[in-house]
């Protein structure tokens, strides 16, 4: 009825279901190409292997099988030097695999240029099928096209693109090629299909795919026990997550009886706003953002995730999957605004997430560690914006992050692969390719690389005029205006007034920022900076990677530096006509508008020169940490790897990122395990019902038993006595009873 | 029964009877030998087969003379004598003291609650008008028994034909030797 | 005489249970219960006075079953003698399995 | 279109008799033929029994799927029924019919049967037509289950499925078969005893004109009263019957031992099938007969304690078995409890979503117990300990079991989400603390599955003798297929499944709330 009468639906639009299934056919293809491959059935009868010793061929198999595996964990800085074989169906699945991807983004692209023309606010809704209609509940596997989700897309499919290229060149001599195309374009599908749900069911799909595409790919290289351990973390952690999303979901559905985005924005006033069940909704669907996006307390699986190839860590570590979060906190704009406590709460977290993942980027060595911390943190930004009721602020920063942060990551690869490609060929298999302390001095191999990264460095520290410069200052000044006055303000948090939450949320974010301009400095240094440390026999083997590689880093360089043109602020065009102002946030109006302006409500906005002062403020600072950086490190004075002494103190709690996973061993998974095997499983089930019920009730009868069989005693005498005695008895009876 | 000195003469061999299978009773179950044992209960069956007849029962009376007497009693003495069960360490068969004593008690209560049972109101409740034995004139001493015997009885009365083959078959395989 | 008869056999059949549980020579023990037997019969008989000729029918039966049963009973003794050169109940223990 | 064709050969009136027939007759062609080939050797024998044993299921399964269109699912009548007397003295008959929820378990029955005997194609060499008689008698005891509107018929029927089950687990199972067949009958007789006092009860309390019992299921719904408290008594003892096959908490443990032990196919026939008749029991028979015991707040809130207990608990006792078996038995306690969250939280999606459950768990927990058999057959262990790895050796055999696992854990897309996430949502309106704690399990379901997964496919192959182990063969991907497409069948298009049980389901709901309002009336819609 609805989609009838939409403007889109006459358009390419209505192809959007087209979107997911893309990448879904590239999934399948490659899937089965990955399993013709590996296709060495079994003997009719299994159990006969055993008595028929092993064949040649079966061992034969294994041992190819494991040498392959063993080459692809080379990423992990544990090549072997073996013959690199290209898997058989290496150049179908290069075309397949990012294929599908062009044709999704230029799909992408067309729906874009569609919905640019019709300019319709109502959101475009595509009902396929109905997929679970119980009673009154209806949900249909339905796909949603507004702003918000457009957005989404392009920036999926696009970076997505981008990445699935560069895998191309990163991952071609591994022997499961086919098989991490196929898990990387389900992932896309599942992403697609996260952010174009009609209802929180169809997101919720996407949610868990993703994060079993994130499981997958983590544990990739899977013979490695701590690959696959941080695979299952992944997914644990996550599932906190979902717990809290499916409650939210419960709670939507008896109290709204839908779960339908375009009816619950419709029905949503009928919460009573600051209510115990909107805030409640908001606080467990924010759980689960929490878990998706690796906030504190949640966020202990990300680090870990860089378990998987780099390409998947740019993609889904840094620029899609983990920004889920933001997208539902955005997408549910309209419960959020209604519970400023929750609000609160978001932006509270993001803050504190946000400084404590940088203190931890402060002191890693690892190349990918850093970043991974570096993006929990900017995650903890963008919740701040959409926090703070700055739902656009949240997305820019969300779009800018996808850039630089992509470019960092798969910068960052093209780095270890050019190390691991120089340990490889000299038959190095101790150092760590992912190390800074055996990097150093890079500039001079990788020139392409250097430049591409600082801009990226340059962008996420929040210089101008790089893209995360525009996103991170909307992200604190809205932090700063709405503890002015706003709804937020107004609330309070646990008893703290809502205001001292937010300009808390703001100085955190100030503080957040310098850190960064740090971090990331210092990882400029170590790696490209100073004298190289990799060792004279493997220095000439450092280049610069192919081209399959380097241009989308190009491509993406060019984003980081002019992404920020997406929404410039008035005071920025005001000073120089660079383009159209806050052209996302208008983009965005129909989406995110009316929540804006409820959380904002009648506070008075921030006057033009404080705002001035504020980005002024910012701008220092991110120079400030920058010039602290090159002032107070010496790439000079590092030792590799091998050479470097135990740090101590504070120092050594930074490396061990405050201790977080070992405190959560201590005090959740181990009592947990503990308590199911010792109580539950011997105490309860083994120990009560079957030893003391079950067991218990048996003997109680075989002691009964035994008591008889005692009567039988095999003696006629006693018997007689028996008999008589019972006779006697029974006169007895019968005379009382007479 | 229309001489009057009948029941007199009547009363006295009953009760004289009666005494005989009492005392001979208690003098069985206190011998030690098998054999003067089974003597006195022989004395215990024909004292009762005199009473039977005394009870107008001279059928049953024959009866307990040629099968108890006759034929049941003969066979005990026959396995006694045949085991040769004559040795003092079996004749010294009582119990102990104890067990004596708890016997002669349940004993006592046996025969209290039977007399208190054979006087209670059940018992006189259990009685139905005595049927007329006008037919017994006619119908003889056989004729009241055999009556019922083949009328009513008359599959009881061939199972116990039965009953008496199995037993014969079961004793002759029981105390077969066995060849081993 | 209804009332001697069934005193006397009540006092017949208590003076066989005794028997019974005082006697451990498997011979005397049957020979008590034959006398448990006769004391049952004599209730019969004497209350077939009142009732019928059918009380004597039953001693009849039980007479025959009071054959049977002496015919095997013996026959059994006869085999546990020859098995354990005893007939004292105390060393018959067989049921015991 | 097969409606009409359907009927043109009557279909209704002899499907459900035939169905209860066909595999007695199959047994006794085993029977016969086990007889006949006595003097062959033990593979020729196999070979044969396993072939007419499959015959047989296949034909069985081949005419049941007629009922998916023959049956009229939104009337309010027994479909296909047929009543014959019995003992008309004891107003006992032979009293069938189905309605939408049986016919769907129905047809997961005579489905998955063929596929167990695929299943233990190579791993039953010992006595094999007795084998597979016994799973022919074990289906029609299962079949009739689902069919009988009589008391009595239902309770022989219960007690047929009871003893085949026994002997399979007692001569063809593992090394403690006997403990584990002989608790597995012990419990299972404790509580059908019960019910079976229960069953007299009725009978003789609901008499005819004449005096005589009656044991008609809808004769006893329309007139039956019970005096004060008998009702809650009668509750009682069919909940104990019903609890224990469940099996609820905490009568569960005969369920871990019975799976461990039993053979393959056991273990499938057990998990899939035979747990069903505890819930389907609550379903068709607790609930209908005594909507007020259901209605009474202190017998509901305590089945709802006690499955939320089971949920959490089966969970994390999941998490720490050694044994792969054990941990998936476990864990069946956790799912069986969703249902029985379900329909006692006596909403449409809740008991819709349990009846999902039901069959998911089928698949599910099948084709776990059928994975499990083939790397035993490989490998004689189940111990987790003993894997690592087998992804690189046996990836076909990973990509199952992950899609499997996947589902048992529950992720959308696949069957195990739907039937979760409606009983949560539904139980969600009702019960809610109960629905939140029950919630939380899907984090557990992934520790345990996950842990199982991963330390059997993933890690380091380190131990030689999994280096050499075999992929699965042709009939072993075959035998897997039909589950992988039901996953994802009933994962995204739960519909036709849901159309077809949404009116019977109804209908025990309103009967429980329609009767229960007017002595109570505190039950929220």
């Amino acid at each position: 009825m609805l989609q009838n009468a939409h403007p889109l639906a006459e358009t390419v639009a209505r192809f959007v279901w087209w979107l997911p299934t893309v990448p879904l056919l590239g999934f399948l293809i490659n899937g089965a190409l990955s399993m013709f491959a590996a296709a060495k059935l079994g003997p009719a009868d299994p159990s006969a292997a055993d008595h028929h010793g092993h064949s040649g061929e079966a061992h034969d198999q294994p041992h190819a099988a494991e040498h392959g595996a063993e080459h692809g964990a080379a990423d992990a800085g544990h090549g072997d030097h073996g013959h690199v074989v290209r898997h058989k169906y290496a150049p179908i699945v290069s075309i397949v695999g990012p294929g599908v991807m062009v044709l999704a983004f230029g799909l992408a692209l067309a729906t874009f240029m569609a919905m640019r023309s019709a300019e319709s606010p109502a959101p475009y809704i595509n009902t396929l099928f109905s997929w679970l209609p119980v009673g009154d509940l209806k949900v249909d596997a339905a796909l949603q096209l507004d702003a918000l989700s457009m957005v989404m897309v392009l920036v999926i499919t696009g970076i997505g693109m981008l990445i699935h290229l560069f895998s191309v060149g990163y991952m071609q001599d591994d022997p499961g090629y086919p098989r991490y195309f196929a898990y990387l374009n389900l992932f896309v599908f599942f992403m697609l299909l996260l952010v174009l749900g009609a209802n929180y069911v169809v997101t919720f799909v996407g949610w868990e795919g993703v994060g079993l595409c994130s499981y997958l790919l983590i544990g990739f290289w899977f013979s490695d026990k701590a690959n696959a351990d941080a695979g299952k973390k992944a997914f644990v952690v996550n599932r906190i997550g979902d717990f809290g999303f499916m409650v939210a979901m419960f709670l939507l559905f008896s109290h709204l009886g839908t779960l339908d985005y375009a009816a619950i924005a419709e029905s949503a006033d009928k919460l009573p706003a600051g209510g115990i069940v909107v805030t409640a909704i908001c606080l467990f669907l924010f759980l689960g953002c929490a878990g998706k996006s690796a906030q504190i307390p949640l966020f202990v699986w990300l680090p870990d995730a860089m378990a998987g190839p780099t390409p998947v860590s740019a993609l889904i570590h840094a620029a899609t999957m983990v920004t889920a979060g933001v997208f539902l906190v955005a997408r549910s704009s309209m419960l959020f605004s209604l519970a400023p406590v929750a609000s609160l709460t978001v932006a509270l977290t993001g803050a504190v997430t946000a400084l404590f993942a940088a203190t931890i980027g402060l002191k890693q060595w690892d190349i990918k560690k850093v970043l991974a911390y570096s993006t929990v943190s900017q995650l903890g930004y963008m919740f701040v914006g959409v926090g703070v009721g700055a739902y656009s602020a949240g997305v820019f920063h969300l779009i800018t992050h996808a850039f630089f942060k992509a470019l960092l990551f798969l910068g960052s690869g093209s780095v270890i692969f050019s190390m691991h490609r120089a340990y490889h060929a000299t038959h190095n298999h101790g150092d760590d390719a992912q190390d800074m302390r055996n990097m150093g001095g890079l500039k001079q191999y990788m020139p392409i690389t250097w430049g591409l990264m600082w801009i990226a460095t340059l962008a996420i520290a929040g210089v101008p005029p790089f893209s995360g410069f525009f996103s991170k200052d909307e992200i604190l000044g809205a932090a700063f205006a709405r503890a002015h006055g706003s709804t937020l303000a107004d609330a309070s948090l646990l008893g703290i007034p809502g205001n001292i939450v937010l300009y808390t949320v703001w100085i955190f974010g100030l503080a957040a920022a310098l850190l960064t301009a740090i971090y990331m400095t210092r990882m400029m240094l170590y790696t490209f900076h100073g004298p190289n440390r990799t060792g004279d026999a493997a220095r000439p083997h450092l280049a610069e990677a192919p081209w399959i590689m380097t241009g989308p880093l190009l491509v993406l360089g060019v984003l980081s530096l002019a992404g920020g043109w997406l929404n410039l602020p008035e005071v920025v065009t005001d000073l120089m006509p660079l383009g159209p102002t806050a052209k996302l946030e208008h983009w965005l109006e129909p989406v995110v508008g009316e929540a804006t302006k409820r959380v904002a409500g009648a506070g008075t906005p921030v006057a033009a020169s404080t705002e001035e002062l504020l980005i002024g403020f910012a701008v220092a600072i991110a120079i400030a940490g920058i010039t602290i950086a090159v002032m107070r490190l010496k790439p000079s004075a590092l030792v590799p790897k091998s050479a470097a002494s135990p740090s101590t103190g504070l120092q050594s709690v930074l490396e061990n990122k405050w201790y977080v996973d070992e405190a959560y061993d201590a005090a959740i998974v181990r009592p947990t395990y503990t308590f199911s095997r010792s109580v539950l499983w011997t105490g309860v089930d083994i120990g009560l019902i079957d030893t003391i019920l079950v067991n218990g009730s048996a003997a109680a009868a075989r002691f009964l038993g035994w008591i008889g069989s005692q009567l039988q005693s095999g003696r006629v005498g006693t018997y007689a006595w028996l008999l008589v005695l019972g006779a006697v008895l029974l006169l007895r009876a019968f005379a009382r009873a007479s | 029964m229309q001489n009057e000195f009948l029941p007199l003469f009547y009363t006295f061999h009953f009760y004289l009877f009666g005494l005989i299978a009492l005392v001979g009773a208690i003098v069985f179950v206190t011998r030690k030998s098998p054999v003067a044992a089974a003597l006195w209960l022989v004395v215990v069956m024909f004292a009762l087969a005199a009473l039977y007849v005394m009870l107008d029962a001279q059928f049953v009376g024959m009866m307990q003379i040629l099968v108890y007497a006759g034929a049941i009693m003969v066979v005990f003495l026959f396995v006694v004598m045949l085991l040769n069960l004559g040795h003092p360490s079996d004749l010294n068969d009582m119990r102990g003291k104890l067990g004596r004593l708890l016997a002669g008690l349940v004993g006592l209560a046996l025969v209290a609650e039977l007399m208190a049972l054979t006087r209670s109101e059940v018992t006189m409740k259990l009685v139905v008008p005595p049927v007329e034995n006008a037919a017994a004139g006619t119908a003889g001493i056989i004729g009241p028994i055999a009556g019922p015997l083949f009328k009513e009885y008359l599959l009881a009365f061939e199972l116990t034909s039965v009953l008496l083959l199995v037993a014969i078959i079961g004793a002759v395989v029981l105390a077969k030797k066995r060849s081993n | 005489m209804l009332a001697e008869s069934l005193t006397l056999s009540a006092a017949l059949f208590t003076i066989g249970v005794v028997g019974v549980l005082t006697r451990r020579n498997a011979i005397i023990v049957f020979m008590c219960v034959e006398l448990m037997l006769n004391a049952v019969n004599l209730s019969f008989v004497a209350l077939s006075r009142l009732y019928g000729a059918t009380g004597q029918v039953f001693v009849i039966f039980v007479m025959t079953v009071a054959a049977a049963e002496a015919a095997v009973g013996l026959a059994i003794i006869i085999a546990i003698f020859r098995h354990k050169k005893s007939v004292n109940l105390q060393d018959i223990n067989l049921l015991r399995g | 279109m097969m409606k009409e064709m359907l009927a043109s050969i009557g279909y209704n009136y002899w499907i459900l008799t035939v169905l209860l027939a066909l595999p007695i007759v199959g047994a006794v062609a085993l029977a016969f033929q086990a007889s006949a080939s006595a003097s062959q050797d033990a593979l020729a024998r196999m070979g044969s029994a396993r072939k007419l044993a499959l015959l047989f299921f296949a034909a069985e399964c081949l005419i049941s799927l007629g009922l998916w269109w023959s049956v009229d699912y939104g009337s309010p009548d027994w479909q296909a029924a047929a009543a014959v007397p019995w003992i008309p003295s004891w107003g006992i008959y032979y009293r069938i019919g189905v309605d939408g929820i049986a016919v769907v378990l129905m047809l997961m029955t005579t489905c998955i049967m063929p596929l167990t005997v695929l299943g233990s194609w190579t791993s039953i060499r010992e006595k094999p037509h007795a084998f597979y008689a016994l799973l022919l008698v074990l289906t029609t005891g299962m079949l009739g289950v689902f069919m009988s509107l009589d008391l009595v018929l239902f309770y022989v029927f219960w007690e047929l499925m009871l003893i085949p089950m026994y002997l399979i687990i007692g001569i063809w199972g593992g090394q403690r078969r006997l403990y584990a067949s002989l608790k597995f009958f012990l419990f299972t007789m404790l509580g059908s005893l019960l019910m079976l006092v229960a069953i007299l009860y009725i009978g003789l309390k609901t008499a005819d004109p004449l005096g005589r019992p009656v044991f008609n299921y809808d004769f006893i719904l329309q007139s039956a009263s019970y005096p004060g408290s008998a009702a809650l008594w009668l509750f009682g003892a069919f909940f104990v019957a019903f609890a224990v096959k469940v099996p609820m908490w905490p009568f569960h443990t005969w369920l871990p031992d019975a799976h461990v032990e039993a053979p393959t196919a056991g273990s499938v026939v057990l998990a899939s099938v035979m747990l069903k008749m505890g819930t389907f029991g609550f379903v068709r028979f607790a609930l209908p007969l005594f909507p007020d015991a259901v209605a009474n707040p202190m017998v509901r809130s305590t089945v709802i304690t006690l499955a939320v207990i089971g949920i959490v608990y089966g969970a994390l006792v999941s998490m720490v078995q050694p044994d792969f078996k054990k941990l998936v038995a476990y864990s069946s306690v956790s799912h069986l409890g969703f249902v029985m969250l379900g329909i006692f939280a006596l909403t449409t999606q809740s008991m819709q979503g349990a009846l999902l459950i039901n069959i998911n768990h089928a698949v599910s927990t099948g084709a776990l117990f059928l994975l499990i058999g083939m790397i035993y057959e490989r490998r004689h262990t189940r111990l987790l300990a003993d894997f690592g790895g087998i992804a690189k050796v046996m990836p076909i055999f990973a990509v199952m079991l992950t899609i499997v696992a996947l589902s048992s854990i529950g992720v959308p897309g696949t069957n195990g989400f739907v039937g979760e996430f409606l009983v949560l949502i539904g139980a969600f309106r009702t019960e809610p603390i109960a629905a939140t704690i029950a919630t939380t399990v899907v984090i557990f379901a992934a520790v345990y599955l996950l842990w199982a997964l991963q330390r059997i496919i993933y890690n380091p192959l380190a131990k030689p003798e999994n280096a050499a182990l075999k992929d699965l063969n042709a009939r072993e991907i075959g035998l897997l297929l039909p589950f992988i497409i039901a996953i994802f069948w009933l994962g995204l298009y739960p519909a036709p499944i849901l159309n077809r049980t949404h009116s019977a389901a109804t209908r025990i709901i309103e009967r429980v709330h329609g009767l229960s309002e007017s002595s109570s009336g505190s039950v929220r819609p």
